[in-house]
């Protein structure tokens, strides 16, 4: 389980409602709080995409047309090396991806010019981790980015 | 709900003097919800006004994600199969990134300027 | 009252702790919310400075310290006219200015140099209508931008 | 929490090489989080090291509400009293409208550059 600590108290909470058009808004959102909490440029530019990816699925293939928001928080991680985003929306099933798409396998996928199957291999390559959750009705996506890239 | 912004993406054609030659400035931000539109518009190129030597110039692109990318793996091989192809000129440093985590510079030409790309066509 | 339904479905909501550390996230929620509705740079600006000047009065006077969010959404009306930008909050007590400051009364202040007293001034001068109210233990201010201005 | 950005507002003093004269650069967004940092610094200038000609250099501050314009009120009498000034130099337009709409341009010397500033000093 996420450090739920984390996405309490102490942070920003954005809420959108599932529709693409609000991913901007969620782009801004995350970028204006990993700037806040100090990540460098490269670094926010990778968990906006991370965030972006993930949450394009959540809206196309877990919630879209559905009444319920989808929420995402930033925040510094205790020992203060991370910055710990968490996506988390209401959805009637659970969702991990089986295996995490490979470099080789993706880069297979665009030699042949086949269409879509990036989003997944994006989340989880931009960000240090990426763990899936479900508590209740509820799905959580964190995703964890370095301060200091190694 | 008029909550749009007119701003957030675009894309266009631009004259460039060189016959058969077409050129597609993109601006602002490529995602899901403008994925669409960038579609579209490449489709009526593409499919309706069959057109194949395309480049289309980066340089005021400030964002893309997967969505975006899709759009141009949907449409490459109908370009290729009309005997043209689809060039990427002035790429910014932040989205060439994201092609070459994913193996685009395999499939698509990747050009520094555009009039470089136009002399590859020419 | 101000018309509850813009508050809901398809609008972003922040929410954000009370402390004065979280004015710049919010600042950059209702500048990236108000571009993406279509405000000028000029109104943007005007307008998150007024967002900014309701928050601290609400965190110096109301919150602080309290554990409860402020939240806060920015829509444009039905008739695309203006971006309603609202801050709501839980409080014990209900706010409404006795009275709005004139121009002349700041300026007399500022020229005998008395600090203080600028904040309601602003929001009033920077946007084209603040309405209060309040339902329950919670406080709503509500600012209204045109997108066209005069 | 390690939540704060070190760039977010910044105060620093700069060698003008005119003795008796400081010259002091902000940068970034001053609000209310960020305006007991700048107050601190003011007043030790002020108050520990009776320094009395300030010039503020504007030219990289981002933002200012009212909480950043409470610090310059607040020391202003006391600088005059010792036969300084606090002169405000190479504002932002956007920054300037703040201040002329609150008739700041009455109380404060507003300069358009730090050399005019030092000039009217010298
Ligand atoms: N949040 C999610 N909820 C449910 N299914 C998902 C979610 N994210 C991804 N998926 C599934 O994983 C698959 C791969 O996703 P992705 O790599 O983004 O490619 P694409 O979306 O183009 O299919 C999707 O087709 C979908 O079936
Ligand atoms: N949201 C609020 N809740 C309670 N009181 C408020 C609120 N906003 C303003 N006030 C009151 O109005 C007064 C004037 O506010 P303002 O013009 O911002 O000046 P200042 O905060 O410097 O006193 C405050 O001193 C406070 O008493």
């Amino acid at each position: 389980m996420p450090k739920s600590r984390n996405a309490s108290g102490h942070s920003a909470t954005l809420s959108v409602p599932p529709e693409f058009g609000m991913l901007i808004t969620l782009r801004e959102f995350v970028r204006s709080e990993s700037k806040r909490c100090g990540l460098s440029a490269a670094a926010i530019d990778q968990l906006s995409l991370a965030v972006d990816e993930a949450a394009t699925n959540i809206i196309e293939h877990a919630v879209r047309g559905m009444p319920h928001a989808i929420t995402c928080t930033c925040v510094i991680d205790d020992v203060g090396e991370a910055l710990i985003c968490t996506l988390d929306y209401e959805s009637p099933m659970a969702f991990t991806p089986e295996a995490t798409p490979k470099s080789d396998s993706i880069r297979a996928r665009v030699g042949a010019m086949q269409r879509g199957g990036l989003g997944v291999y994006l989340v989880h390559t931009l960000v240090d981790s990426v763990e899936y959750s479900r508590e209740g009705r509820r799905n959580r996506i964190v995703l964890t980015k370095r301060l200091n890239e190694p | 709900m008029a909550t749009e912004s007119p701003a957030r993406f675009s894309v266009r054609e631009v004259e460039t003097g060189e016959p058969g030659i077409t050129l597609i400035e993109l601006a602002g931000e490529l995602d899901a919800h403008t994925a669409p539109d960038f579609e579209h518009f490449l489709e009526r190129i593409v499919r309706e006004e069959k057109r194949s030597k395309l480049i289309l110039d980066f340089h005021n692109l400030e964002y893309i994600s997967s969505a975006g990318l899709g759009v141009l793996m949907g449409l490459i091989e109908e370009v290729r199969a009309h005997s043209g192809d689809m060039k990427l000129a002035a790429l910014p440093e932040k989205i060439f990134h994201v092609l070459d985590l994913l193996g685009f510079p395999v499939v698509f030409q990747i050009v520094p300027t555009v009039r470089e790309a136009i002399q590859q066509f020419s």
